[in-house]
């Protein structure tokens, strides 16, 4: 795409964008429940959607379709730089479920399932576990083959927007036997199953935007495997791949754009004069900007086939590194202040300008889709070269 | 001296059963009445009050107890009205200690962010005030003046702040024309001031304390916690990363500790008015809040996705570390307090 | 622009080779000759002048080259000049570059801590100026003038100081009453600050690039380091603690090359002066000088015993970024000029 | 010891001390050659040794022994405090050679060389190797016994001063069958043998503080064996035990009495009135105390019997990390003056005021005497109780 094509698609999201963004959203999402929320996200969905900006990288033919790496990119940036509420609920469902539909799908699959995600159904991820972590290959949710159907029994946790979810992308194991990357199995599972129990977790932010997916013999039939049985490994790593790059480049955009908001807060407790605070501001805008500079470079490498093994790590690491510094630099300069107003805002990313609240949902990206120590390992033994952890020992 | 320290060892073995019974964050409808039972609020008053005479020594040892539990009780706000009540001239005042040491609760603001101004009359707000609504009276300190007011009574008015750090219970009192000569006024003049750098040394020493016993006490959480959970079909705390990082933690924790007993050792109970012990009081609040805050911080990484979720305790130990830094006054104003005394020494 | 990539790169390509092939630390009687054989000081003047034309691109990459062999040659200080000339408008502008870019060396000072005076004459000492005893002439910028000056000639007093980084020879320069009429006059007035605005960009961005490509070079040691020694049977590089520094290390270096990759990507050669592009090269330069600091603190420290022998290079990578943070101007004015100018941009 | 005789002590020391520091050494000492800096150093050892304060741990009856460890506490604080110059050379015998031979030696021994050491003789400590690094148990200089004699060869390093020695305490392999520990042997090694060469390491701030030790055939009479052979390294650990906990009492408050150049160079640079430099400078005040406090109670405990595996570790780490804070922000202040001058001053400990230089001093303590990392293992494993680094292991 040439210079000037970008910048046409640039103004033309731009200008829609001014229009369309909710007005005065922050305010309106803070301290009201989850229902409110939903209903937000619905609301911006349908906008989204109907626009055709939800859905720049789904094939050419399907509405909105056909945007290459770099058209989403601009999109990404936009959506950022307007401070357009994030699509969290609708995130698994456009990107995980669609990019694994169009990648390992069968015609069936997507005929059934397409077109309900494009009509706002919402999935939900059912990857991890609560003994699991970072450490996926250890999952132990069962599938069981009986005639044409899975019976499915275990539990899945972290699960964003679970109890909301109409359909759940469930990795499960149908075989013991092997290594234990081998013998899981990638299913659809609906979530309104008998047997499917979600309960919400209550977060240290009060918030509770993940949930706990309880499985008590519910029934997947066998035209909602997808892949084969016992490769659920290989598909489960096309969805993780499906959005890899564009989060981060959003997500360093929004820290960009929101920088305003820590002068705010300075200028809000009288500090502008505080050399300390100051030079401290200065270091924390260069880091952002740095940040921004890692995830672009990235994402400009996935467009040009260059990406290396151990790339996405370390963009995620330096996020994860920068956000904390940058969070814990508005606490800081909040000072006391900070410490009262727990009242948490939804759907807002990581900067809500209640600087307590987002320092604490920093840890969300150093812990969640692999911590900040699995990045390190990958660092340093994919692109490092540095040997492996053993694989057995003795004390 | 040996005979203190075993006493004070006994104490603080008591401390920490009762805690360990209690759970972390044992709530103040639980801990309150066994916490005015067992008489810890005497453990600073005097012999010749009825009181224990453990001083700011013994006080201390509680306050890292309760710390290292969360206890969620006004406990260092009322030792300080208390002390206050103690360094009193006032003829009510065996009377009024024996009350607020078994019976009513009395509190105090825990960080130097009063308007309070006083003529006749007192105005305007004093913040972070802990269980205001279950006090029957408030110590305010205003410039030079040290009084004692009722929280029940025309003219003051409570509201409850919301904090992220759910082990407190903060309130602002407003006073609107609040008569002084109504109140029980503690010390004016030179003795107020004494009285009131005193009350801000020993504030700052129970920080100290406070943070170096929940520090301790999250760090062995942590340990277990990487004891316990397995990754990779190993337990974390195999991981040489990890390891490291604990090793970090628990210098921090005993270089803290140290420096809190070192300061304790300087110096006497009479000496707490003085500059140099309000700067050891400033020294070891500053090392130990940003000691807590860094132990917190990586705690809470450590634990990894289990330390998100509200029901594990994790979090409320970086809720209190966050808050304690600004208790008293910030890290950033002690650390200049810090250097400026140290320049104004040399010159 | 593909065209010019691919040109970069087989620049990029051939310094490095020439780079390995003087080995890290390469001394300037060695490799400056062969800097000016190779015509790297033609990089960036343009085609008319009989250069290469690849602008700050293209001194870039030579940079960063330079900086992972911690080349001991004046090519930044000489760079700049040369860049001053192209952009003057005097007469013998050609014949001078072509002097500077073959012949005799001219060097520029590093630091903004001059204290020369201008009137009629020139006074006052110019600091950090590299291999001063060997150039010819140097780079004067003074308020709203530029000036070359011959370091030949009477008022004009070289002397050498000592520094701890040895791959750089610094020395002050003296002027005493050195009439201005006699010198060359590059810029006054307008032009003169444009030109030391994007003389100080280029400067930057330049020391940026020394340290990424310094950073890139002393961590490729250092995991060669761990993975060759051995430590209670097994190599170093077994230790996960140590990996994972080493990976913080790179993410470190990468996002440090991305930033200057992508301010160098956001300007043109011709927008250099301006406002925003000195912001971007500032930021540029606090990034990697921070990061070269951070990873060479820590690669001292995983070598070990033998990274505190002289022998070894690991102290020159070291040396080099103490010295760097301090060019141009130290951490703490860059810090504070792009807070204050994100600031006014608010206002 | 009682309180007042403490004071009595202190008071004296303290008298003594003002009289007899050469004044003006530290300018004495920068930019001179090792030549001049031994010269000063055997003059201070004569002074102190006379006065009796080079030896208070020695044992009752020797010329300035019988003090308590909490006397010798008192002496090394105000050698720090009097700002005197430290007994580098002479440290290792006065306190490495001269508590094994009390500890481990025959009275043949101590009668031959004891009285040698109150005279000045001086002693080096040849334990590290090249590629032993902190694995003190895998070092491979070889001791063979023939006849009456042991047939030394091999290499150590970082041997302080071992250009001066008359002595060396040597730890050499007289059996490599069993396990890396067993197998050492304690030897005392005249440096004048033939076959001894010693090389000046040529460190990174221009000093020749240590040095490497060759041995080629070097003969060593078996009457100079301490312990049994194969029990080295247990004689090895008395040797390393002699002076812990005094030596970073003595410098954890040297780094607190040099506080004052901290401000000096802030002064110096016209930067009083820098609110950020002036918070660091609080920071790192209260630091210092916190690693004099920890260093405090660590010889308190040793005082009274209470010293659990484990504290030494986390007082040689707090130490390591203060003075690389402390050495930085002096560096920090110092600014582009401070890059220049690399002229350094010779037996000042880490504090000379050229920031620099003291900083990359630091990395003595974080890396020598075993490394901040290793303590790090130490502290983990003894102190907090995690699993130790797995013996064998597969990748």
């Amino acid at each position: 795409m040439s210079e000037s094509d970008t910048q046409t698609l640039r103004q033309e999201v731009r200008t829609w964008l001014q229009d369309n963004v909710p007005s005065g959203w922050r305010d309106a999402m803070t301290g009201v429940d989850q229902e409110s929320f939903v209903q937000l996200q619905r609301e911006w969905f349908g906008k989204l959607s109907k626009a055709g900006y939800a859905t720049p990288h789904w094939p050419e033919g399907w509405p909105g379709g056909g945007r290459s790496l770099a058209e989403q990119k601009v999109i990404y940036e936009e959506v950022a730089r307007a401070d357009a509420p994030r699509l969290i609920m609708y995130f698994v469902a456009l990107y995980h479920a669609a990019c694994t539909l169009m990648e390992c799908g069968t015609e069936a699959q997507k005929e059934k399932y397409l077109p309900g995600i494009l009509n706002g159904e919402i999935w939900c991820q059912g990857f991890s576990e609560p003994n699991a972590g970072s450490d996926l290959a250890s999952l132990k949710t069962r599938a069981e083959r009986r005639g044409d159907k899975y019976i499915i029994n275990g539990q899945k946790t972290w699960s964003t927007m679970a109890q909301y979810a109409d359909r759940c992308l469930l990795l499960a194991r149908t075989d013991s036997s092997g290594p234990p990357q081998a013998g899981q199995t990638y299913l659809l599972l609906d979530m309104k199953s008998p047997g499917v129990t979600v309960v919400p977790i209550n977060q240290i932010t009060g918030d509770d935007e993940f949930a706990e997916i309880f499985f008590d013999n519910v029934e997947v039939p066998v035209e909602d495997l997808v892949g084969e049985e016992g490769q659920g490994w290989a598909v489960a790593q096309a969805t993780l791949a499906s959005e890899r790059g564009l989060t981060l480049v959003e997500l360093s955009q929004r820290m960009r754009y929101a920088l305003p908001m820590l002068a705010e807060t300075l200028k809000e407790r009288g500090l502008l004069e505080d050399t300390a605070l100051r030079r401290d501001l200065g270091k924390v805008i260069a880091r952002v900007d740095a940040c921004c500079a890692l995830a672009d470079q990235y994402l400009l490498k996935r467009i040009s086939g260059e990406e290396k093994v151990g790339d996405a790590s370390m963009v995620k690491l330096c996020y994860a590194q920068t956000l904390r510094e940058y969070t814990k630099l508005g606490r800081r300069i909040s000072g006391l202040q900070g410490q009262f107003d727990p009242d948490f805002m939804r759907g807002a990313t990581q900067e809500t300008g209640n600087w307590t609240l987002d320092f604490m949902n920093s840890y969300n990206w150093s812990i969640a889709g692999g911590s900040n120590e699995i990045q390190r390992n990958i660092i340093s033994e994919r692109v490092l070269g540095m040997p492996r952890e053993p694989k057995t020992w003795k004390l | 001296m040996s005979e203190l320290n075993e006493y004070l060892n006994e104490l603080k073995a008591s401390a920490r059963q009762v805690m360990d019974g209690e759970g972390t964050a044992a709530e103040e409808a639980t801990l309150w009445p066994l916490t005015v039972e067992l008489g810890w609020l005497l453990t600073a008053v005097p012999e010749e009050l009825d009181g224990l005479g453990l001083g700011v020594h013994g006080v201390s040892m509680l306050h890292t107890e309760l710390g290292r539990g969360l206890a969620q009780v006004p406990f260092l706000a009322a030792t300080l009205a208390v002390d206050a009540l103690v360094q009193s001239d006032i003829d009510t005042k065996a009377e009024l200690i024996s009350r607020f040491t078994t019976g009513d609760a009395v509190t105090a603001p825990l960080a130097d962010v009063s308007t309070v101004t006083l003529t006749d009359t007192l105005n305007g707000k004093l913040s972070v005030v802990p269980s205001a609504d279950t006090a029957s009276d408030v110590l305010v300190c205003v410039d030079d003046c040290v009084v004692l007011v009722k929280l029940h009574q025309a003219g003051v008015e409570l509201s409850a702040r919301g904090t992220w750090d759910t082990t407190r219970r903060l309130f602002d009192v407003t006073f609107s024309n609040v008569v002084l000569a109504n109140q029980v006024v503690l010390a004016r003049g030179d003795a107020a001031v004494a009285m009131i750098a005193r009350l801000q040394s020993l504030r700052d020493f129970a920080l100290a304390a406070d943070c170096v016993g929940a520090a301790a006490g999250l760090l062995d959480i942590t340990i277990e916690h990487l004891n316990t959970r397995e990754q990779f079909g190993r337990p974390l705390a195999l991981f040489q990363a990890l390891k490291h990082r604990c090793a970090d933690m628990k210098t921090l924790i005993d270089a803290a500790e140290a420096l809190l007993a070192d300061s304790l050792s300087r110096i006497t109970d009479e000496q707490l008015a003085e500059i140099d012990s309000q700067l050891l009081a400033k020294k070891a609040k500053l090392v130990a809040c940003s000691m807590f805050a860094d132990v917190s911080e990586e705690a809470l990484q450590l634990h990894g996705g289990i330390g998100m979720a509200s029901e594990h305790p994790c979090h409320l130990f970086l809720k209190r570390s966050m808050l304690n830094e600004h208790l008293g006054s910030g890290n950033g104003n002690y650390e200049l307090d810090i250097a400026d005394h140290f320049l104004a020494q040399l010159a």
